[in-house]
């Protein structure tokens, strides 16, 4: 796939040469896998699945899924959407207001004989937990429920290519859970290239088999959820996959086993990271995750350890099942962000003002 | 300039009574012509027309409509009036008749001279008025009845809501025939329709003419229908085909 | 006097419906095209079709003669195939009907399909349905009020359709005379016993077909 | 020859355009209250709008001279009040036209305003918009493709509007003869050259007027 | 706030006399705080802030919102709608079609200078990030765009009480997490009660004062995130806050000093627990949250210990900060889910088929 799609904010601006008020330009490849496009809202995963589903027509470039090309702009192909067999959840579900539940999901199984397609919906409304809202309207219906109802009418005729846009966004933990379960076995079972928008981490990192990130309208990086979300290529996509410690600063040291030694700007401070290839007194960005910072009681003996730095606890925030603890450094304007299982604090009690020391855990520091 | 200072003069002296004269469609041409001859000996009366088929106008009066003067094309809207005693029946009078023609298209390959020709087989459809709601229709009837025509005809002829209608189909050449009033004839597209014979009819076709009771204008109306019935619009009315 | 309206109510009620089932079809799929295609010459459809709505009755009757007449540029086709003229029989009071309702139709029409929500029709598109299944069970259903008011409209312009019916179907006792045509003889022979009597029946019956459209449209939910 | 067209144009223009007025603003009061209220009696008043459609307009137009004439009730309270006759004038060819392109104007918005999705209006509310706020603000702009329909519709049935015009405004030259009525004189009077002309000129102007109306009412976005 | 509201499946359903479709009957307090509520998809949420709201009206009760009566069946107060000086957030946004985002936005502002509205719009793009397409129509959004700035509308007239339906269901979490902060932010300084829906639970925890748990129409369980999510009413309550790991076992011990022993079902294994008040051969519903579980290596001498008993590593999902493990313990029917820190697995190398300990902490088990 590699494709454009250009918006204008007025019909006109095209032919006045008006830059375009987005563009997107989407160029990756998905195989027979469960792929989640993940990205900034409005960065333009939508407009990808909706050039790839062929509801919008794009500027240019190609869309080829299983060898059938879908679009092609120099060939002039481009195959009507009633033809890619696609099962399409879209954003907003679109379910069929003039229609009951029973009906809605019904509609894509034509040709299906009456006791088969009987058969289907009874599976589907079971498998999406929606058993008895049969014969409701769509007005009759709770947000996450008609969501699981668009859900079950694009899974119905067992597409070929599932585009799904946020499906489980309006959904609770516990059906969520199931139907990602769902998801990933019914692509494994049909051997089909699936597509999913979804903005949770979570989702994104336990579904996915590849994960697209894209920001504003470019591919920024292609990859499994662990190199995408352990190794951001750029601060864009730290910065999307919760990498919130993000610095700039000076390689001071270059070693000759490959990996340099940064310099915090703002202090004096020595810190070491693994880096492939840097050069000497080059600005380089770098962050860690959240997790990957150890926090220690302040303790002189480890006072002096690489990559270890005194710092104050500014807040203290409870998730459930791990706390999150902002830290000021000595001399440093950012805050450190640091995320800590609950267990630990069993062990450790620390209290907002409280002094500690942050170990910056050399193998995990991230370079774009 | 005389005459430029005397009207000038009239206007601001005597006020200008406006009367209104519900006259039927046929008589929309003469009419308008009458009205400049008459606001020229009548400065002081100013006259609106309102024409339309006579059944329409029969039926504003009766609803009361502010009329003054009502020129039907048939006795029997006026009839109907009179059985109101909604005109005046000192001032009804006829003013103009008319006569009853059979016209064919002008390319019929028919041979019709006169009415009896259409009970042939190779006439189809003969169009007339309806007898209900257009005159004319109702003077060929009666005509057609009494020549003997009428019962071999009922069923070849089509009713037409009015005279116009009649002339159209026969100019189109959709009917065969169709009996119209002459002065109606006279106001076909050139070389469309060919005049075949004038219809005796039994009532002779006149027009009544009479003074609304409601009037509120009785004397500036009655000297317009004094002027219609005058010598002077008897021959405006002449030259547009009725006959006196 | 059951003859003076048993017959004009039938006739009525004959030309009414099927004029009303033509124009609604011919109607959906104009406006159908309308409201979803893009085409030069648009305007100039848009235009020929509200057309007969501001011309008076008469003379939307009197194009017609002369376009259905024998020597009109379709009633000579017709004639000359089939021998039949078509003028001055209740089939040209149905397509006298069907030209003044149809503007009434393709307006409303039009306008309820155009504010159907295009996502809705996409959805249908994914789900492997043609553009032809999808108007059917799809936009149609969603534009039924718009279309309703429509019909609705059409059917009552087609009984009280009365210029135009005139003029090209003519006034046939026991042929052509619908119930507008005899109202209006009876008011203007001053028959007003009949004409009251005509109108009441007229509006009865109009209401109750309404009354039954509604019903059948509005439970098109398929 | 200028004469006999530029009155009746001027005096169209001017009746199609007060009517057209007066029947949107009614129409859409009445179309929101039928779409929005429930009411006893509802079915009735959607009866009596419906109604002037299905007569034959010489009947609308005889019920009205009726209604309006002197010793009608409508008109004899005028009169008394005022002394003056509505009846032969260009107001009440208003009133004619207003009566019979009101159910045009109504139906159509009705289905517009029933077809607009009500969660608009409730966000309305909780913004504490008052529910007249937002029926001018939300509602009827979101209904405007219907409403626009129905105002075309009016308009042009104002404009081709003739049969109840003749009853009650009269056909007086220089008065109140509109160009429907004048093509019909001309035509009667088998004047055809002028009747083309004005068909002609009455085509040319209810396009221009309909393609204005357009334009006003797509850009009321408010 | 108590009331009812009844939806019947059809219109004639309640005349008939038959049970209605779904019933809501919803009985909380809500002092000028941010109350989340949170419950599974069709348990009647929105159908409770639309009754606050005045958009539908309850079958009876009563609503009272800081004093101000919005709703009393027996009084006959129904206030209306425009009354309420509410913010609400639809589920699906309903913003404008017609209005382009400053409209939109503008629109509850009613009776504002020019140039305050103008102002506050400012300050509301800027604040939800949207600053750039204020000139855009809804049409021309993408999907968290369009939700933004129907937060934006909600939150423009500063109302007297927030109603937000899932307010940042769309968004990624760079914005997610800021607007979080926003909100909080806001209901300290305007004082006013906020009502937000999320099916989040790292948001239900962090944002809410306290959380009302819905359960098919009924309020299950009030208090703050901490009561709800680590001690759970009921069973109900328990699936929807994550607490994963649900069994029913007997007392078959019960000490003295007011804590009793629970002895697992098909097993003989015993496991002990701090129980407030329990009898002796009851049947009783216990739980445990994942993350409260600690998973040790084989070691014989761990083997012995209170709570402690052996199990096989099933399956490892990786979320991304941490792992989840599915283990199966001999003998029981159910998998016991465990989440551990990733840093966990630097330490303890575990994989699928790895035989292991589990410990059940004691004082994180719950009964209810
Ligand atoms: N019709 C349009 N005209 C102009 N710009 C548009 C149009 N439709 C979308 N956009 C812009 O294109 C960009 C991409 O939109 P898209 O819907 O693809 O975003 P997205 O990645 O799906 O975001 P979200 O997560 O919020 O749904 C957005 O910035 C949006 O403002
Ligand atoms: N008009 C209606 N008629 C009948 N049942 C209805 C109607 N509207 C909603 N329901 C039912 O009421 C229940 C509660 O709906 P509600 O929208 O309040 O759920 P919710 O908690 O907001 O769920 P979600 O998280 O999915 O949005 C649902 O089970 C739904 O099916
Ligand atoms: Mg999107
Ligand atoms: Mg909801």
């Amino acid at each position: 796939m590699d494709f454009r799609k250009r918006y204008y904010s007025k019909k006109n601006d095209k032919k006045k040469g008006i830059d375009p008020a987005f563009l997107l330009d989407a160029k990756f490849e998905a195989g027979n896998e469960l792929v989640v496009l993940f990205g900034r809202s409005g960065s333009g995963k939508t407009t990808a699945l909706q050039c790839i589903s062929g509801l919008l027509e794009p500027n240019g470039g190609k869309i080829i899924v299983n060898g059938d090309i879908y679009f092609d702009c120099h060939k002039r192909i481009d195959l009507p959407v009633q033809q890619r067999s696609l099962g399409y959840v879209f954003q907003n579900y679109a379910i069929f207001p003039h229609m009951d539940v029973k009906k809605n999901i019904a509609y894509g199984l034509k040709g299906w004989k009456p006791e088969d397609k009987e058969k289907r919906v009874a599976e589907m409304l079971q498998m999406l937990q929606i058993e008895g809202l049969e014969n409701n309207y769509p007005s009759q219906l709770s947000g996450g429920q008609k969501q699981r109802v668009a859900l079950a009418r694009a899974l119905a005729p067992k597409p070929d290519i599932l585009l799904l846009d946020e499906p489980f966004s309006a959904l609770d933990m516990v059906v969520r859970m199931k139907l990602r379960e769902k998801i990933k076995e019914i692509q494994r079972e049909l051997g089909i290239p699936i597509l999913f928008i979804t903005h949770n981490h979570v989702e994104a990192f336990t579904i996915a088999d590849k994960i697209i990130i894209f920001h504003d309208g470019r591919v920024q990086q292609t990859g499994t959820p662990e190199e995408v979300f352990y190794n951001p290529k750029n601060k864009h996509v730290a910065e999307l996959v919760g990498l919130t410690n993000i610095f700039e600063d000076t390689v001071i040291e270059d070693k000759n086993e490959a990996s340099g030694i940064l310099k915090l700007k703002c202090g004096n401070l020595e810190l070491y990271a693994d880096i492939p290839d840097s050069k000497l007194k080059e600005k380089v960005t770098w962050g860690i995750r959240p997790e990957n910072l150890r926090i220690l009681p302040l303790d002189e003996s480890e006072k002096n350890q690489d990559n270890t730095i005194p710092a104050t606890v500014k807040s203290i925030v409870n998730k459930g099942a791990s706390k999150v603890l902002a830290l000021k450094i000595a001399e440093h304007r950012n805050l450190l962000i640091a995320e800590l299982a609950n267990q630990f604090f069993e062990d450790f009690d620390i209290k907002v003002g409280d002094e500690c020391l942050v170990k910056i855990v050399k193998g995990k520091i991230v370079i774009f | 300039a005389d005459t430029n200072t005397a009207a000038d003069m009239d206007t601001e002296k005597t006020e200008v009574t406006t009367i209104t004269v519900s006259a039927a469609a046929s008589l929309t041409e003469a009419f308008t012509e009458l009205e400049t001859a008459f606001e020229e000996e009548n400065p002081d009366i100013d006259v609106n027309y309102n024409f339309a088929g006579s059944g329409t106008l029969r039926m504003q009066i009766e609803g009361g409509a502010p009329i003054d003067v009502f020129a039907s094309a048939s006795q029997n809207h006026m009839n109907i009036l009179s059985d109101q005693s909604l005109i005046g029946e000192d001032s009804r009078k006829d003013f103009a008749s008319n006569t009853v023609v059979l016209i064919t298209p002008v390319d019929s390959e028919l041979d019709i001279t006169g009415p009896e020709d259409l009970t042939s087989e190779n006439v189809g459809t003969v169009c007339i008025g309806n007898p209900e709601t257009a005159p004319v229709g109702k003077y060929t009837v009666e005509a057609l009845t009494e020549a003997g025509l009428w019962e071999e005809l009922e069923s070849k002829t089509l009713l037409a809501e009015d005279v116009k209608q009649v002339l159209v189909y026969v100019e189109r050449g959709e009917v065969d025939a169709g009996f119209v009033y002459s002065t109606d004839a006279a106001t076909s597209k050139p070389g469309t329709i060919e005049i075949k014979t004038t219809v005796p009819t039994v009532t002779p076709i006149s027009y009544p003419i009479a003074l609304l009771d409601a009037s509120e204008n009785k004397e500036a109306a009655q000297t317009f229908i004094d002027f219609v019935t005058s010598d002077k619009g008897r021959t405006i009315l002449e030259s547009y085909g009725f006959t006196a | 006097m059951l003859d003076q309206i048993g017959f004009p109510l039938v006739i009525t009620l004959r030309i009414a419906v099927l004029s009303t089932f033509v124009v609604a079809l011919t109607g959906i799929i104009i406006s159908y095209i309308l409201a979803r295609r893009d085409f030069t010459g648009k305007w100039l459809a848009d235009i020929l079709v509200t057309l007969p709505l501001v011309l008076p009755p008469t003379v939307t009757g009197y194009l017609l003669v002369i376009l259905l007449g024998k020597n009109g540029v379709l009633g000579n086709l017709l004639y000359n195939i089939t021998g039949w003229t078509i003028l001055f029989t209740w089939e040209a009071a149905v397509i006298a009907a069907f030209v003044v309702s149809l503007p009434l139709m393709v307006k409303t029409t039009t306008a309820a399909i155009e504010s159907v929500d295009r996502e809705y029709e996409y959805a249908a598109f994914t789900l492997g349905r043609k553009e032809l299944e999808t108007a059917l069970f799809i936009t149609l259903p969603l534009a039924r009020k718009g279309i309703l008011a429509g019909i609705v409209l059409s059917f009552a312009r087609a009984v009280g359709e009365f210029g135009a019916t005139l003029m090209v179907a003519g006034n046939i006792p026991g042929r052509t005379n619908t119930m507008s045509i005899s109202i209006y003889s009876a008011f203007q022979a001053g028959n007003n016993e009949l004409a009251n009597m005509l109108v009441i029946i007229l509006v009865i019956m109009s209401l109750l077909s309404m009354a039954i459209t509604a019903k059948l449209v509005n439970s098109w939910k398929i």
